[in-house]
């Protein structure tokens, strides 16, 4: 009996020193993982997961605090590759937060625009130009349709549209057949 | 002239019957003017033309509609002397069937031209001569469409050794560069000579395939006395035509995806592009027109010298219209070309050749089963990769394995949908997985920037946030400083006033 | 005697693959083999893991336990001492892996109760290996282990594109295809005679 | 329906074309099977393409598919066909329709059907067989010219009733399995090929057998169905391996010209491991798969459990195919 105890203290004891040593040796700093997160997250800041923008919702799916299906922008693709990245099951996208649309770029209305800058400081990438008491308008190529601009506007002037498919950015389509070769998978 | 015996040979390809004999039995005939000219602004790789007309303006033939918009694009002048009518969102012959700018020219039928400048090229130098080549509105003719001023430019690091005639043709069906060696071959080999001496070359090599006898028996006779000018004679297998595969069929050289042949000491040219080049410098004629092959199911079948602009419904009325009526044209050839949207686009500085759809073409009879991975593709491809396994993670959206199989290395040549015994749309696949890459690739693009703003206010706001406190609290400081002060200062008078009390003191 | 060491790894590789014939291990071997990438780096964790545990067992077993006639505390301590190793592997592989630690996630720690590791050392106690059979031993079940965690992963990325039928998608034909490899694996019984 | 895209022209023969080819290639092996074995192969071989064709049909029903597309490619016949042939003559009924479940629904369906296979579908469907009855599935009849003193009502009984309460004369060991026997008893063996011993007749019905695959297994190389890469990688790998064994040591291993004149080895070599959707898609993943099989039909005739390896080996081979595929790539053009 006492040498059985003396056996597992004696025991414990060594572990206790090794783990206690490594965990001093190999301490981490820093979480690489977030970086990762972002770069998969489509940059629109728009805040729709709840978090103030893309950074602080991956630094939250790092820790664990949020979950990878709060992304509208993302979409499904965006939940799948976090999935695989985090080595969780995909879930589909949680619609509380917003459902997936296809991009759109805001539009200024110049008629009806005042001028008064409140879009300006909610744009979250500076994609607005225009100074007081100036028609505004849209730098489109920066603009991340996060439609963050849109509840300030005090005359309702600012409209999203969606970006239409021309010569340029067109894409070949998913060739469509009647049978299974073409089916999507869409599970896992 | 020597004929070059060493055929190298790239994996695969396939042997499909040529049907050429179908348009070759017919002289080139040059298409009259038609009553309305629709020139589309993107008719070449690159940036869209910049236009430097406007709707009213009277044009002469040869003059500049559009200049080209820096460096990677092309111009385009007016194929005949006429108005312009208006300048609109038109239909334009693109896989896409979405519209695009075009100008629309109603022609005066006078044919006037504009004054043209031949180029002196001997006696300027060659920076010079490829300035004046940005507005000859010249792009490979072949089909691929990529400005040919960038091709004869200075700015290259090793110096041009030989120069590659392609004159393959492997596609079915197509004979216009065929049909243009027999009538114009010596225009060719004027160019040929202006060419090489403009690129430095040592040497030049026509590449021709075996079935083009007759083109072959003119070339050579034409080339007897030439020393620096060689002819090959290729084995009918497409894809030969393919500017990589045909330098590796010439020269045995692999060259990769992401490198142009220029860094070999290789550039290669179509025939019909040297003639266009060899038209500019010589005679001042910009690119106003290109021979078209229309054939299949055509009741009279043959070569036409057509404007380009030039609607396509009045080609097909010329050559008799449809045999059998479906409506449906493909534009380049049947293994790498699409569907035009309608009869109504109009013959650009691509199209090589239009075919009327035989039925059998466009219906599908046989239905579509599963990869059975008879790897009958990866015999086939000319590239050697393994289509069964780009399909397979391209039905399934697995683009990253896709990428990793080098989809991007794919010339969709269409070889693997050939001989695909399960009937399966390789290509589309392919197409549709690039597409999606791209795609893909230009969001993460667009993402990156988004993000690099983002930080960048953030930081902004930051700073502002700390510039203001930073002021506040300056602001602070400096009241407190001078209470600070005056405090200081009134023990200071208290110490002194203290000290005078006590040397007061002693004193008394 | 060498070839016995060679017996024992053609035994515990081939004929008593520790997953196809013990069906031990069950849980990483279904959990971490979606990924090719992930079930290479689960495998070197495992064989760590598992010649590094059977080691430090058989050195507890043999001079602590066995003299003093205590071998009802086999389990416990070979419990106590694998989630020790487990826990160092871990800290290790958070500092020089980090993104591969993200990746494994929860089936690190649970190396621990991965019973294909408590099961190598309690089969070597049992069969009184020597210390170098003892780790020769844990070696080749890990090596079985990595053999088909690898395979199997690599089948499974293949079934990603497969038009499986929607009830058995996912962990169903993960389990089928598990169960005709271990049925292809009956094909080796006797090789080891 | 209206094709869109390009290429426009094709010309490839149809998948159905090519599992008609097939099974015109297995006619001559078939033949000589039911010549010496007697009319129970051609028993086999209809009872199990009619299972395999009632449950393709209501597989397919159950998944929603197009059924006249699918039940007509073939594929089905095909691997039926196969495991027949593998199949005794003298095992009764249900043993075939067992093994045509496992091969149809199992091995084939549950993977998504024609094309998604990661297993031999047939050979599935045998090894359960093998694993499961190894009594019944070991019991080849005598082969002599079974067509002679043919007698429908006494097959018909095995057919029906099983071996067990018909008649015992007719079975014996296989070779492989009445060598290895001896080997492990430490008997001596006859493998002379003039007398009359049963062993003998075995491998002169072996060889004619194997010679019938062959003629099949040419005419389909001949027809482009299949390579040169795997069967001759095969069957030289295993006459290398075999004979390796036997120079060192002639009197416990067989001569490489037994392996591969008995048992399934030219059946394996040009119909088993050919099968496209199980099989490696590189050349040189097919040279490595070709050998691997080779490699593990030896090891487990001569040192396994079991007197035949092909079809554990064949499914070890498959489980191996996507990474054997994946680092056998052949250099892409232009690639270093």
């Amino acid at each position: 009996m006492l040498t059985s105890i003396l056996i597992i203290l004696f025991l414990a004891v060594i572990i206790g020193l090794v783990l206690g040593f490594s965990s001093v040796q190999f301490k981490v700093e820093g979480d690489p993982i977030i970086e990762k997160i972002d770069s998969i997250l489509p940059q629109t800041q728009c805040g729709q997961c709840s978090y103030p923008g893309c950074k602080p919702y991956a630094t939250a799916i790092a820790k664990g605090d949020a979950d990878i299906n709060q992304c509208p922008p993302g979409g499904e693709k965006g939940v799948r590759a976090l999935a695989e990245l985090m080595g969780v099951e995909y879930k589909p996208l949680n619609e509380s937060h917003g459902i997936s649309k296809p991009k759109a770029i805001a539009f200024i209305d110049e008629d009806t625009c005042i001028g008064c800058t409140l879009c300006i400081q909610a744009c979250p990438v500076d994609a607005i130009l225009g100074a007081a008491k100036q028609m505004h308008t849209i730098i489109e190529k920066e603009c991340t349709g996060c439609e963050l601009c849109l509840p300030p506007c005090p005359v309702d002037c600012i409209t999203m549209e969606p970006i239409e498919e021309n010569a340029e950015n067109w894409k070949w389509k998913y060739p469509v057949y009647s049978i299974a070769v073409s089916e999507k998978k869409v599970n896992n | 002239m020597k004929l070059l015996d060493k055929i190298f040979k790239f994996n695969g390809g396939i042997q499909a019957e040529t049907k050429k004999d179908i348009s070759t039995k017919k002289t080139i005939k040059s298409l009259p003017i038609p009553s309305e000219i629709r020139l589309p602004l993107r008719q070449h790789i690159g940036k869209m033309a910049k236009l430097r007309v406007k709707v009213g303006d009277q044009v002469l033939k040869g003059e500049l509609i559009a200049e080209a918009d820096g460096n990677i694009s092309a111009a385009i002048h007016a194929p005949t002397s006429g108005k312009i009518k208006s300048i609109e969102k038109l239909l334009i012959p693109h896989p896409s069937g979405l519209p695009d700018f075009c100008v629309t020219l109603i022609p005066d039928n006078n044919d006037k031209w504009v004054k043209k400048f031949p180029i002196d090229w001997k006696n300027i130098s060659l920076k010079e001569t490829n300035k004046l080549l940005l507005n000859s509105g010249i792009v490979g003719l072949g089909g691929a469409a990529f400005p040919s001023h960038l091709k004869l430019g200075t700015n290259r690091n090793s110096p041009i050794k030989t120069l590659i005639i392609n004159a393959a043709e492997c596609e079915p069906y197509i004979t216009c560069d065929d049909m243009l060696m027999r009538e114009r071959g010596k225009d060719l080999i004027e160019g040929i000579e202006l060419v090489q001496s403009l690129l430095g070359a040592e040497e030049t090599i026509i590449g021709i395939e075996d079935n083009k006898l007759e083109a072959f028996k003119i070339i050579s006779s034409l080339i007897e006395k030439k020393p620096n000018i060689y002819i090959k004679v290729v084995p009918t297998i497409y894809p030969s035509g393919d500017a990589k595969r045909l330098i590796f069929l010439i020269n045995g050289i692999k060259i990769p995806k992401e490198k142009r042949s220029s860094e070999y000491g290789i550039q290669m040219f179509n025939v019909a592009t040297i003639v266009a080049i060899f038209r500019f410098i010589q005679y001042g004629e910009p690119s106003l027109s290109r021979i078209v092959t229309i054939t299949g199911n055509i009741k009279e079948p043959r070569n036409y010298e057509v404007l380009f602009g030039t609607p396509l419904r009045s080609l097909v009325k010329d050559a008799g219209g449809q045999k059998i009526k479906n409506n449906t044209f493909l534009m380049g050839g049947p293994m790498m070309g699409f569907t035009l949207p309608s009869i109504d686009v109009s013959v650009t500085k691509t199209m090589n050749c239009v075919i009327s759809a035989e039925p059998e073409m466009i219906q599908v009879t046989e239905e579509p089963l599963p990869c059975i991975r008879c790897s009958k593709c990866a015999e086939a491809c000319p590239v050697s990769l393994q289509p069964q396994e780009l399909f397979w993670f391209s039905k399934s959206d697995q683009f990253e394995k896709a990428q990793n199989y080098n989809l991007f290395d794919c010339i969709e040549c269409g070889c693997c949908s050939y001989v695909c015994p399960s009937n399966i749309p390789l290509v589309q696949f392919y197409r549709y997985a690039k597409s999606e890459i791209i795609s893909q690739s230009i969001a993460a693009e667009e993402a990156d920037i988004a993000r690099e703003r983002n930080d960048f206010r953030i930081l902004r706001l930051d700073r502002e946030k700390k510039e203001r406190a930073e002021r506040n609290a300056q602001r602070k400081a400096e009241n407190t400083n001078t209470d600070k002060l005056k405090l200081i200062e009134e023990k200071r008078a208290e110490i002194a006033a203290a000290m005078d009390r006590i040397k007061n003191e002693k004193n008394i | 005697m060498l070839n016995n060491y060679l017996l024992i790894i053609i035994s515990t590789v081939l004929v008593n693959n520790i997953v196809l014939t013990k069906i031990l291990g069950l849980c990483p071997f279904m959990g971490v083999s979606k990924k090719l990438e992930t079930s290479i780096s689960m495998s070197a964790a495992t064989a760590f893991v598992l010649t590094i545990g059977s080691m430090t067992s058989w050195a507890i077993n043999h001079y602590l336990l066995e003299p003093n006639d205590l071998i009802y505390l086999r389990t416990l301590t070979f419990i106590v001492v694998i989630a020790a190793v487990v826990q160092f592997t871990e800290m290790l592989m958070e500092k020089n892996f980090p993104v591969l630690y993200k990746m494994l996630g929860i089936f690190l720690p649970l190396i621990t109760t991965n019973c294909a590791v408590l099961g190598i050392p309690l089969l070597n106690a049992q069969a009184s290996h020597t210390l170098l059979e003892s780790a020769v031993f844990g070696f080749g079940g890990a090596l079985g282990f990595s053999f088909v965690l690898i395979l199997f992963s690599s089948t499974r990325e293949r079934l990603e594109g497969a038009h499986i039928p929607q009830p058995f998608q996912g962990s169903a034909i993960a389990m089928i295809t598990a169960a005709l490899m271990s049925l292809a694996f009956m094909g080796f019984i006797g090789l080891d005679k | 329906m209206i094709n869109q895209q390009s290429p426009f022209i094709k010309k490839a023969p149809s998948v159905t074309w090519i599992m008609m080819l097939v099974m015109l290639g297995l006619v001559p092996g078939t033949l000589a099977c039911v010549f010496f074995f007697g009319i129970g192969i051609l028993l086999n071989l209809t009872i199990a393409i009619i299972t395999a064709l009632i449950f393709e049909y209501f597989i397919l029903k159950i998944r929603n598919l197009p059924i006249k597309l699918f039940i007509t490619d073939g594929s089905a016949i095909v691997a039926a066909s196969l495991l027949a042939i593998s199949i005794p003559s003298i095992a009764p009924w249900w043993i075939i329709v067992i093994g045509t479940f496992f091969t149809i629904i199992v091995a084939k369906h549950l993977y998504g059907g024609l094309g998604s296979n990661l297993f031999n579908p047939a050979m599935i469907g045998y090894a359960v067989l093998l694993i499961s009855f190894p009594a019944v599935m070991t019991k080849w009849p005598l082969p002599a010219s079974h067509l002679l003193d043919f007698n429908l009502a006494q097959q018909i009984q095995i057919f029906v009733y099983g071996t067990k309460d018909v008649i015992d004369s007719v079975s014996s060991a296989t070779p492989l399995d009445y060598i290895k026997t001896q080997i492990l008893l430490n008997r001596p063996y006859e493998v002379n090929f003039t007398k009359g011993m049963p062993i003998n007749s075995y491998f002169n019905a072996s060889i004619i057998i194997s010679l019938s695959f062959l003629i099949g297994g040419i005419f389909m190389w001949i027809k482009k169905i299949i390579t040169w890469h795997l069967p001759i990688t095969f069957l030289i790998s295993l006459a290398l391996i075999s004979s390796i064994f036997w120079l060192v040591d002639s009197t416990r291993y067989l001569s490489p010209f037994i392996h591969l004149f008995s048992g399934g080895t030219l059946l394996c070599a040009f119909f088993i491991i050919t099968d496209p959707v199980s099989g490696p898609t590189t050349p040189k993943g097919k040279i490595f798969f070709a050998f691997g099989v080779a490699l593990l039909v030896y090891l487990i005739r001569v040192f396994g459990g079991y007197p035949e390896g092909i079809a554990f080996a064949v499914i070890l081979m498959n489980i191996c195919v996507p990474l054997i595929d994946s680092l056998t790539q052949p250099k892409v053009f232009g690639h270093e």
